[in-house]
């Protein structure tokens, strides 16, 4: 390559965040996926169990769409909570109760925050340092995704310049060198493992999302390993039959969980509806600093998620949901 | 439209948030709470050709409300018969090229510049400091979008000179130019606080009390700002609820009372004058 | 902000194309999509003829969706040529006949080159200095529109670096500040005209497109005028009735055209087929150089590209095509 | 498999590449012509679950065959049964990311470093230089699939010490690190060269070659490269196309002999050897 004729000035570093932020490294991030993925259409079905002990590791960067009450990935939540992983960094993006939920469980140490309950255990941990929190907000973090998904190490944006939370990231501004303007860059994010809850899914992991969502065609691609849960589990024919709904391509997938009412006691869009009265206690439970019995009621006392279903929720009151879910168009392929 | 007699202070500030609603614009509303019902009320009763988009990307849904506690966005409720369903970085995509020509939001704490703090009280990283939920989308609606509208309540601790921290940035330290120097887009910023008491817009990108609801006192307002913001020379008095929008409200909207009861003191019309029970 | 504790190195500019490109300016971009674009719920319903007098002026830079031969803007483009506008800059990606076609009809002096055929007229427009290339690649140059489609001034690329196309375009090689490994960042393209044709749009321009496509979407959302051409016109309660169909929002929109077959002579999948030799004698026209005929005979003996199918198409030979394609799933809502 | 007694060079270019097509391997196509055929080929006849990606990114088609004159992408009939569906910058993204195992593309000129030039013949810009149709996908494809196939016909002309203009990289300058130097991912680049006469692969980033077909000797495959290229020790003779190979692309593939008739001489056996009629 020709170097600029007239000798150009640098790219000017006009501030820096001086937060902690999970290495980038893209070309590391290439390596892993041509040397752990499967491009070939091999089954990748197994329990929730099997998934977790195999696809998330203690110390990993978890990322999870969309959160607890709305289309979250509960059953394996639940899972890597019986499983006991530990020291987990959390993408702590649109969500509620999660991060209090898997912090209470002793299972995170870390987290980038969007927006996410601070509650007691928040509190405490934070102050005794139990929990490091680095500050984002929710778009930052689903461009840090989108950076990651498309295997660069950055993006430009428009928005987190002049905020603390700039000085408590991995940010930094820089002169733009085509306008000469300031412009915000931020670390792209490639999480070690996400965990996304799709409507349908084929036994490959080719996977469809219906209805609206936060970041998960992002978080799919961007994650070293990709833990899909899924309502329905189709057959590849029918994946077949309509091409422009897949959300999620088998190759990014490394595992795929059948997992029906997988997102209780949250909605599952145009399948069901919430549980009301199960989402103010898990609400109830973390604002009021009672996250051990929750978790001792609703997660250890159980082998699976599937064994809770039907335990303690049961037949009718699924159904109950299912039926006051009556939207149905645009939630199928 | 008759005036109303007897309402909330939440629900106050949501009709004057309603009355600023204007057709042919687009309102990104963070989260799903008042802004939310502010906007909706204004679109029901005054700007029907106004547009919303949800924090995470929804356009133009015609919801089917009420919807079940928290269930505010991603559920088929919350989203239904949109003009097109998104995520969280089309919405945050569209913002960024200009779409959004109004932001609303609330937070825990403004400053003169009308910047936003829901990240922290106190001195981050501080023994004492209390943490809260971070910015959300609000960082980048305060970012991004033209003009924004930030609705708070009128206390003391949440109208400080510096907030504690800059979640979402309003004009940072006032200077020109500052956001444009920060990289965030040019021609943006704060265009409104609206508490129930009053409604603030900003004068040398400094906040200033223009309006007031008829039962406090410009002085009241004051006493309830820690940073005694700018007085605008002809403090403007506010219509009351009417009882249309009050009842749109609570039978429509809020019908579970979770943002007009959740806190503030009750207005009622004792035949001659409001009377606020704090 | 703080600035970072350490003072920290500047970004190395390790190589610059000298190209010209298409002048960066977001922030302009979103002064003319709040000055310019209706956010209302207004009818923007006309003419080819109407939206190409208000839309294309002389001198614009003008993107296409897909190309003369796949789904493209036919009648729209028919129109542009109709209405000599000129000195257009085309971005020449992924496409075959339609940068000679515009050429050889006068239209464009300019053109980005990701891939088209260099047909004569190309060839002695270039010899003769009517028409400018700069060179990029099909990929390049969408990522350039996805730049242009987020409202940042640049992306960062892993491809285009090392190669002399880089050296006459518009990218630059810089010193990653995360990695510190070199990367390429190519400039944010807005181009000011963009035309696409769609399955369906309601009359506000929501539009639907089915089956896959090159960059529509990043196309619409970076053009400061985008018009959509559509093959139907759709209630906007259809358009709610499945929110996920929509691929372009109509805030983005400022012209939809009906237009019934207005990928003729090509495929609109899902549709109709091509018309197989008028595909081939749009292809031996520009290359054996016989534009000017081709032109007169199939764009400027007629008033509007309706009025070309009513009488050298014909009803048979257009119900022939929609015969000849019988594929359908994934190509409704 | 018996050996087929009439073919053309084309057809056995595609089939030395169908003989390469691996299971469990992701093939990024550059256009619709013989890339896309010999990966077709040898999925069906040696790697069902070999997966290819059109240039447009769709993932896995199962397409209907034959295409229309020129549809050979975005068409129904070209994308039939896909995993999914894309754009060219899933595709391009997708490949960034490093789930593309081999790109197949073909070129005008290819230099001893395997760089591709498709964009001009002479020097750029000058007066009686001749322009083609630019690097369209195959520059994303030379720089982020892991392998590339590179296909072309073994002309003097077209086998170069240094292409007129790198359209999609090869190894540069041939130095180590050179790609990486260049911003492109690491361990990337060219790996093999297949013409209807010859398979070369790269020695220290140069191009060698390492296998003929029967009827040619590797002294007339060098003189038909007008730089010459490293030769392997041993130079591996290839088995000629099967009747099933020939059968499949002349009934399944290629019906209209679009892409095998296009160009090169006809080589039949005479009964004794393959005799090759320019």
């Amino acid at each position: 390559m020709t170097v600029a004729p007239t000798p150009e000035r640098p790219i000017e570093i006009l501030a820096s965040g001086t937060g902690r932020y999970h290495p980038v490294d893209p070309d590391g991030f290439r390596a892993h996926i041509r040397d752990n993925k499967d491009r070939s259409l091999t089954p990748r079905l197994m329990t929730a169990k099997e998934a977790v002990s195999r696809f998330v590791a203690d110390g990993d960067y978890l990322t999870y769409e969309c959160n607890y009450l709305m289309r979250g990935p509960n059953a394996v939540i639940h899972e890597i909570i019986r499983q006991q992983k530990k020291d987990l960094w959390l993408a702590g993006k649109f969500t509620y109760v999660d991060v209090a939920l898997l912090v209470g469980a002793g299972c995170a140490t870390k987290a980038d925050c969007g927006f996410f309950l601070a509650t007691p255990v928040i509190q405490r941990a934070v102050r005794e340092g139990r929990l490091e929190v680095y500050e984002y907000s929710n778009v930052i973090m689903t461009l840090r995704l989108q950076a990651g998904a498309m295997g660069v190490p950055f993006l430009p944006v428009r928005s987190f310049g002049g905020t603390n939370g700039f000085d408590h990231s991995g940010a930094k501004l820089v002169r733009d060198p085509y306008t000469g303007d300031p412009i915000t860059i931020v670390p792209a994010l490639n999480p070690d493992v996400a965990v996304i809850h799709a409507h349908q899914a084929d036994v490959y992991g080719n996977a469809r999302i219906f209805g609206t969502g936060i970041s998960d065609v992002e978080s799919a691609l961007a994650s070293k390993k990709v833990i899909i849960s899924a309502e329905e589990i189709i057959s590849t024919d029918e994946i077949r039959r309509n091409p422009g709904a897949t959300s999620i391509p088998y190759y990014a997938v490394d595992a795929v969980v059948e997992s029906a009412f997988g997102s209780y006691p949250g909605t599952c869009p145009g399948y069901y509806g919430s549980d009301p009265a199960a989402v103010i206690e898990i609400f109830g439970a973390v604002m009021t600093d009672k996250i051990a019995p929750y978790v001792e009621k609703w997660v250890t006392a159980y082998d699976t998620f599937e064994e809770l279903l039907e335990k303690q929720v049961g037949f009718s009151k699924l159904m109950e949901m299912r039926r006051r879910e009556t939207a149905r168009e645009g939630y199928r392929a | 439209m008759t005036r109303a007699e007897a309402f909330s202070e939440r629900e106050v500030a949501m009709c004057t948030v309603a009355r600023m609603i204007e057709d042919g614009r687009t309102y990104w509303a963070a989260g799903g709470g008042t802004p939310l019902y502010s906007v909706l009320l204004g679109k029901k009763l005054y700007a029907p050709d106004a547009q919303y988009i949800t924090e995470d990307g929804v356009i133009a849904p015609e919801p089917l409300l009420p919807f079940e506690p928290m269930m505010t966005m991603v559920a088929s409720r919350a989203v239904y018969r949109a003009l097109s369903w998104g995520t969280m970085n089309s919405a945050g995509i569209h913002a960024q090229l200009g779409h959004m020509d109004y932001g609303v939001l609330n937070t825990l704490q403004v400053d003169q510049h009308g910047n936003i703090n829901s990240t922290v009280l106190g001195e981050y990283g501080a023994e004492n400091a209390r943490r809260f939920g971070g910015p959300g989308g609000a960082d980048t609606i305060a970012a991004c979008c033209w003009r924004t509208i930030l609705i708070t309540d009128q206390e003391k601790r949440k109208f400080v000179r510096e907030v504690d921290f800059i979640s979402s940035p309003g004009f940072l330290d006032g200077s020109p130019g500052a956001r444009e120097r920060a990289g965030l887009p040019r021609d943006t910023g704060p265009w409104r606080v609206v508490t129930p008491w009053a409604v603030y817009d900003y004068f040398d990108r400094r906040l200033r009390l223009m309006a007031r609801v008829p039962w406090v006192t410009t002085q009241e307002i004051l006493d309830e700002c820690e940073w005694k913001p700018l007085v605008a020379d002809e403090v403007e008095v506010l219509e009351p609820p009417t009882d249309e929008e009050i009842l749109i409200l609570r039978t429509e909207l809020d019908v579970r009372g979770q943002t007009t009861d959740a806190a503030g003191a009750w207005i009622t019309w004792d035949g001659e004058k409001y009377v606020r029970a704090g």
